[in-house]
């Protein structure tokens, strides 16, 4: 047997298998916490790589759980597009496992349950991203959020406190939406399966399913003006946490609705309904940035970078089907690229509070002579969410502008353009105080650089994953509706 | 894999890799970063060397890189890249002594050359770009790099600089980014190509041409500062000395003018920019800031201001040849490329030495400095009046060649033009002569540090700007020598026209 | 088939009290009718064909959710016991809009669909019904079919007791009195639960009953147990049955909540070697069914519990 | 009108009611209280559209999502209280505070 067919028959527990026995055991064991915690997260950051190799030599994969073909039973996918979220997943937590060991070692150790907790929310986003069958993903939905919200609690104080319910109230009010649509779409069509629906369904009943499943979803993204609950809880979780949040969790959820949107809709209700995501994408883009402007803490400004990253995402959506490859491309590339320099910035901010004790912005000032690594953490982020080039951010957005200039789309050019013009302005509101003097000192004697190397794996990625760009976009259209399509259209 | 394939890239890992070794040495590796800066900067200048004499053999050079189907990375050596990356890999060297020796015991050193690094590499992938994308890429590259060196004072004033040059260039980046992928999917991958690419396609709305040209070459205006996009230029002069020498001679404002330059002969082609009447605003636009700079140098009372301001004035002879249809004014316009890099960086120079040396930075406390400080006030002479455009110096080529290429294309405005700017030149550059050369010291310098050394001032100071004073001079009386910046720019002038 | 009259009146009253119990203001009467409620929906459940579910409706629908909900109003600070009116303004008459016409447009789309829908899965689980290893066909498709959802759902439950036991407080302890003739009564009641719950959870193979059912036995008998016996000084219950008292501490508690998990994790990835996931081999089903539903019913029993625990027990308000 | 019809509409009643009540009641209890209710709702409309008429057993692929969603519920609902009620013992009140205008 090759090694690629062992991989195409293990990879659901390749995925599932670390995470969720580790995730058990460290809350039996909690002693073992810290150790189960770096190993799975090596693991899991392994199978990540390997399954990304699989996929892009030998296609997509798919897996039917208990042996059940749909529609009786449950059936797992790997195609491009899940194997790179699983990457940007596992690349994260891993970064964030190394930096939480430092991270908590100022409050002498990681909270009890932070493990278990990591553990599971990993386990869930990898089953998210493999599940192709809608009730299991409101399962997954449910597990990604108990874990997420567990996480913001460890934050401690009565502020995490109020985040964290906030958060699972709007999740679970969203989660509920999700699941009448799930219900209904079953009621009419017989099926929970999304390939099988994608070929069978049509009518009202579709079109209303999908209304309520992508209402649920908007909430779990925090997509404008359902974002308000989002900046608190990503900027009070402990930092680790928040890279996790911020850099997959409310991107899962746009992952979903691309799934449904361009693999169940048919193209008619598509191009009805998505201008509505449009809409929303760019007044998320627009208010996300200028909340960063006026933040006045390192943490909450990059939560509110989060909120209009994301419009970015749902901007694209109404693009998709009709200049489909290069935007989905794209948008796998704006996912992919925000969740390495997202992760980055939170794990830098992370290193900041602990060192320099508070993260106001305005108190940054010499940053650059004391955290010189962490600056340089933020500058190789600031290069990837602004969007210039190398980075991935540059080429997702070269994408998205292209396929949107092509449709003549000029709205959408409009937004993406104010949209990076602002991202340069607060990012570089933070950057232009980090190399203001301020702090005679020179670097900071105590900090590990075991702290800061993490973080700037991760932003050297998202900047490096422009010039990988030729690979990972024809890596995402592995598999998808756009399969095969050329990635660079030009127009008639 | 040749080294045809490779050079290019190689020239600009020369300076990129020490750069970023640099990044992570600690402060007090004094030694260690002198190596790897000179040594960066002579390997940069051997590969440079062997690669003009390549192009002159007629060997072509190209590295390519595909970022996505249809979307390659390339840089390559064309005539025309040749002429920049040989000033920029010439005088990052200069620059690279004087830096040294102007930053001696200033803090930060390692970020300091780890981003001036930085900024030579962009500025050398501008000038070898073979495509839209890849001049897209290394211009957004030199914002980014050269903001740290902006405000590397970390004064809140330096900060505030930084704030506006960013500002500037953030918004002109997206401008420019938005032409080019608009272009991008108009017409497909946008190499570079001599007589331009546009020529090859037909039947393209011309006035979605018209806007993706002020697109670009807006957004390239605000790096080259044209008037009215000229505002971050006099602010960043906040920055250390050797960063406005390079600022001014090599990288920002030349990139923009460059770009300018290729957006008009390599995508649009001369020809076909007339065609759709771009070209005179374009030279109208450099016409008024040829004579706006001018007239706002005569006020400033700061050196580096009116410095500044001269070079809002001067880059702009070089948009103003490329606006003018004709092979003459093309090699005026590509010919002051060089000039003015060489003129600009030794009157930066000068001017550092005297801040640095005797605290001097107005006009008015240069009275009698001459006598104190010969070499270095010999130099400011040749650059200012090379500037002026003085026969047998290096401006004087470039303003011949301008009048006379306004001339044969029907353009009697323009020598009225240059005359009036030579004259501001004048009126801003001999009042500095006469107070340096004629009129009494007025000692107690504002703040004079003692040097070591045998001569005016720290050798490592001195020098850079001899030499680039040496150099204005030869390349007005060597004009016609081969190799010479006119030959070259007439060789390129030949190729663009298609003759 | 058409509706009769005893329907509209149990939608109706349904939907009445659903109405009622959100916007009363009087707080512990909301609960009370939650409690109703819950019942009330376990009469639908049967109404509709679905008597499994009315028993987990009864269970944990109204008799679990319902006591978390009275337990934690025991817990209110005092100002928290009055219900605040209703949040008014733009904002609230636009989202009561909104909704009332979605759910105008839901129930069109639910009139149209009524004439010509789908059969559903019922035809294919009952077809393969022999291969599943158990007769019930809602047993298999929870632990066979869609065996997969149930293994996460545990895993739900096993985070939401890892989070809850965070909150705080003892594992164990509501602090309450308790006469001897409660303590006898719990002595006889309590192993009779547990006996019950084996029953049900033997039953599940091939009628209405199951891990679940049996679960939220064994929680009952749990809390009824914690309720009786008050913990001593030191956070452990003062008496009852020993091993009631040890499994309700520290390590233990936490194998046995996650052992349901465990076990199925386990199955899970070895039955990986020879097929898929969760892929019984023929003539395994059956057997390997009872185990995990054994071990979930026992997790399932332990979570309940220590939620309950997590909302009525704990530190009282204003203690350190 | 058909039972299913019926059952179906009732719950899709239910669960606006519920995401109503969950937007406009400040008091934690009664939006934990909505959650549930409309839950249920869902539930409804599941067991609605399962529904195979005249005393049949209703289909169970639904029965089952409605059984794994029940526990979710009772799980997430116990840790809402618990949160909410470790709220209110740090503030005193059982309310979300008004924390959207923090920076």
């Amino acid at each position: 047997m090759n090694p690629g067919d062992w991989l195409a028959h293990w990879w659901p527990g390749l995925l599932l298998g670390p995470a969720l026995l580790g995730g058990a055991l460290a809350f039996v064991w909690p002693r073992l916490g810290f150790a189960l915690g770096q190993g799975v997260a090596l693991l899991n950051a392994l199978a990540a790589v390997l399954l990304v190799w699989r996929v892009a030599v030998g296609g997509p994969l798919a897996h039917a759980a208990g042996g059940w073909p749909a529609p009786l039973g449950i059936g797992l996918r790997l195609d491009g597009l899940a194997v790179l979220m699983v990457l940007a997943a596992a690349l994260v937590a891993w970064a964030g496992a190394l930096n939480a060991r430092s991270y908590f070692r100022a409050h002498g150790q990681a909270p009890e349950g932070f493990w278990p907790l990591w553990l599971f929310l990993m386990a869930a986003l990898n089953g998210l991203f493999i599940s192709a069958d809608l009730f299991n993903l409101y399962v997954m939905l449910e597990l990604t959020g108990l874990a997420a919200v567990g996480l913001v609690v460890l934050g401690g104080g009565t502020d995490s406190l109020a985040a964290a319910l906030r958060y699972l109230l709007v999740g679970l009010g969203g989660s509920l939406c999700y699941l009448l649509g799930v219900g209904l779409m079953y009621g009419a069509y017989g099926t929970v399966d999304l390939p099988l629906l994608a070929s069978q369904a049509s009518g009202p009943a579709l079109g209303a399913a999908l209304a309520l499943m992508t209402a649920g979803l908007f909430f779990k993204a925090g997509i404008f003006p359902f974002h308000f609950w989002l900046p608190p809880a990503h900027g009070g979780a402990p930092a680790p946490v928040s890279a996790m949040l911020s850099a997959l969790v409310v991107e899962a959820a746009f992952y979903l609705l691309m799934r449904l949107w361009l693999e169940l809709a048919p193209l008619s209700l598509a191009e009805l309904a998505l201008p509505v995501s449009g809409v929303l994408g760019s007044a998320a883009v627009v208010w996300g940035a200028v909340n960063a402007l006026r933040a006045e803490r390192l943490k909450l400004m990059i939560a509110y970078s989060t909120v209009s990253q994301l419009g970015y995402l749902f901007l694209a959506l109404p693009l998709m089907p009709l200049a489909g490859a290069a935007i989905w491309s794209g948008a796998a590339l704006l996912v992919l690229s925000h969740a390495l320099a997202k992760g980055a910035l939170f794990l830098g901010a992370g290193t900041v509070l602990n060192v320099v004790g508070h993260d106001r912005i305005r108190g940054l000032n010499g940053l650059a002579q004391r955290l010189p690594l962490t600056v340089a953490v933020f500058v190789l982020a600031a290069v990837s969410l602004i969007g210039l080039p190398p980075s991935g951010g540059f080429l997702a957005k070269w994408l998205l502008l292209n396929g949107a200039i092509a449709q003549g789309q000029w709205w959408a050019v409009a937004v993406l353009l104010v949209g990076s013009v602002l991202a340069g302005a607060y990012m570089f509101r933070v950057l232009g105080r980090c190399f203001t003097y301020g702090h005679t000192g020179g670097r900071e004697p105590g900090v590990a650089l075991a702290a800061q190397w993490p973080a700037f794996g991760l932003a050297a990625a998202a900047v490096a994953l422009g010039l990988a760009g030729s690979w990972v976009g024809a890596l995402a259209l592995a598999g998808s509706p756009f399969e095969g399509d050329a990635l660079l259209g030009v127009a008639p | 894999m040749t080294l045809e394939n490779w050079l290019p890239a190689l020239i600009l890992l020369s300076s990129l890799l020490p750069g970023l070794l640099i990044f992570f040495l600690a402060e007090e590796r004094h030694k260690t970063r002198t190596i790897l800066n000179l040594g960066g900067a002579l390997i940069k200048v051997a590969l440079v060397l062997v690669m003009v004499g390549g192009v002159f053999a007629g060997r072509s050079y190209e590295s390519r890189l595909t970022l996505l189907p249809g979307m390659d990375l390339v840089l390559n050596a064309d005539a025309l890249s040749v002429l920049l990356v040989t000033l920029s890999a010439g005088l990052w060297l200069v620059t690279t002594v004087y830096a040294i020796g102007y930053l001696e015991d200033s803090p930060h050193r390692s970020r300091f050359f780890g981003f001036f690094s930085l900024c030579v590499t962009s500025a050398m992938g501008v000038a070898m770009a073979g495509n839209m994308l890849t001049f897209l890429m290394f211009f957004e590259l030199l914002t980014l790099s050269t903001y740290p060196l902006v405000v590397h004072r970390g004064t809140p004033e330096a900060r505030r600089a930084g704030r506006i040059y960013l500002a500037y260039t953030l918004i002109g980046g997206a401008a420019l980014l938005l032409g080019v992928v608009w272009l991008r999917v108009l017409v497909g991958p946008l190499d570079f190509t001599e007589t331009g690419l546009l020529a090859d396609h037909a039947g393209l709305d011309p006035n979605a041409l018209r806007f993706i040209f002020i697109l670009l070459v807006g957004g390239m205006a605000v790096k080259a500062a044209l008037v009215p996009l000229h505002g971050w230029l006099p602010q960043a002069m906040v920055a250390p000395a050797p960063v406005s020498a390079l600022l001014h001679a090599v990288a920002v404002v030349k990139a923009g003018a460059f770009g300018i330059v290729r957006v008009v002969y390599d995508v649009y082609g001369v020809e076909f920019s007339a065609e759709l009447g771009l070209l005179a605003p374009l030279a109208a636009v450099a016409a008024v800031t040829i004579v706006y700079g001018s007239v706002r140098a005569l006020y400033q009372d700061s050196l580096k201001k009116r410095l500044a301001f001269s070079t809002v004035s001067q880059v702009s002879y070089i948009v103003l040849g490329t606006a003018i249809l004709g092979p003459v004014a093309s090699v005026g316009g590509m010919v002051h490329l060089v000039h003015q890099g060489l003129m600009k960086i030794t009157l930066f120079f000068c001017a550092g030495n005297l801040a640095e040396t005797l605290g001097i930075h107005r006009v008015q406390e240069m009275n009698g400095v001459g006598r104190r400080m010969p070499y270095t006030m010999a130099a400011f002479t040749i650059g200012a009046l090379g500037m002026i455009g003085v026969p047998p110096l290096a401006g004087f080529v470039s303003k011949w060649y301008l009048a006379a290429g306004g001339l044969d294309a029907g353009q009697g405005w323009v020598v009225f033009v240059l005359m009036a700017s030579s004259l501001l030149n004048a009126g801003y550059f001999l009042p500095i002569l006469y107070r340096a050369w004629f009129l009494p010291a007025s000692v107690p310098w504002p703040r004079e540090r003692a040097m070591p050394g045998r001569f005016e001032t720290h050798w490592m100071l001195l020098w850079p700007p001899v030499i680039t004073a040496v150099l204005v001079v030869l390349a007005g009386v060597l004009a016609a020598a081969p190799f010479s910046p006119l030959e070259w720019a007439q060789l390129i002038a030949r190729r663009e026209y298609g003759l | 088939m058409t509706a009769s009259a005893l329907d509209f009146v149990l939608a109706g009253g349904l939907v009445a009290l659903g109405a009622v119990l959100l916007f009363s203001h009087d707080l512990f009467r909301s609960l009370v009718l939650f409690v109703v409620y819950g019942l009330l929906m376990a009469v639908v459940w049967v109404r509709l064909g679905a008597p499994d579910l009315a028993l987990a409706e009864a269970a944990v629908g109204a008799g679990v959710t319902g006591a978390l909900m009275l337990a934690a109003w025991h817990r209110l600070p005092a100002a928290g016991r009055r219900a605040e009116g209703v949040v008014s303004g733009p904002w609230a008459l636009l989202s009561g809009v909104a909704l009332a016409g979605v759910a105008a447009a839901l129930i069109g789309v639910l009139a149209g669909l009524d004439a010509q829908r789908e059969g559903g899965l019922q035809q294919q689980v009952l077809a393969r019904l022999p291969e599943s290893g158990v007769e019930s066909p809602v047993t298999a498709v929870l632990l066979n079919f869609r065996g997969y959802d149930t293994f996460l759902e545990l895993g739900v439950l096993l985070l939401a007791a890892l989070l809850v036991r965070l909150g705080g407080g003892a594992d164990f302890g509501l602090g309450a009195k308790s006469s001897s003739v409660l303590r006898g009564l719990a002595d006889w009641l309590a192993p009779l639960l547990v006996l019950t719950a084996g029953y049900l959870l033997w039953r599940g193979g091939h009628a209405p009953g199951g891990a679940f059912q049996a679960g939220a036995l064994l929680a009952g008998a749990g809390i009824l147990l914690a309720l009786v016996y008050p913990p001593g000084a030191d956070g452990r219950p003062a008496g009852g049955p020993r091993a009631f008292a040890r499994w309700t501490q520290g390590l233990r508690l936490r194998g046995l909540l996650s052992a349901g998990f465990l076990v199925f994790l386990g199955v899970a990835l070895a039955l990986l070697v020879g097929g898929n996931l969760l892929q019984y081999p023929a003539g395994w089903a059956g057997a390997l069914i009872l185990l995990i539903e054994a071990a979930a019913a026992l997790s399932i029993g332990a979570a309940l519990l220590v939620l309950f625990m997590g909302v009525a027990g704990g530190r009282e308000a204003g203690a350190p | 009108m058909t039972l299913s019809l019926l059952y179906a509409s009732a719950g899709v009643l239910l669960f606006c009611l519920g995401l109503f009540a969950l937007a406009v009641r400040p008091h934690l209890l009664h939006k934990i209280l909505a959650l549930n209710v409309a839950g249920a709702g869902a539930f409804l409309v599941y067991l609605g559209l399962a529904y195979r008429g005249g005393g049949a057993a209703a289909d169970p692929a639904p029965q089952a999502m409605v059984l794994t969603g029940i526990v979710v519920a009772v799980s997430t609902t116990a840790l809402a209280l618990a949160l909410a009620l470790r709220l209110g013992r740090a503030t005193g009140r059982m309310e979300l505070p008004d924390g959207s205008a923090d920076r």
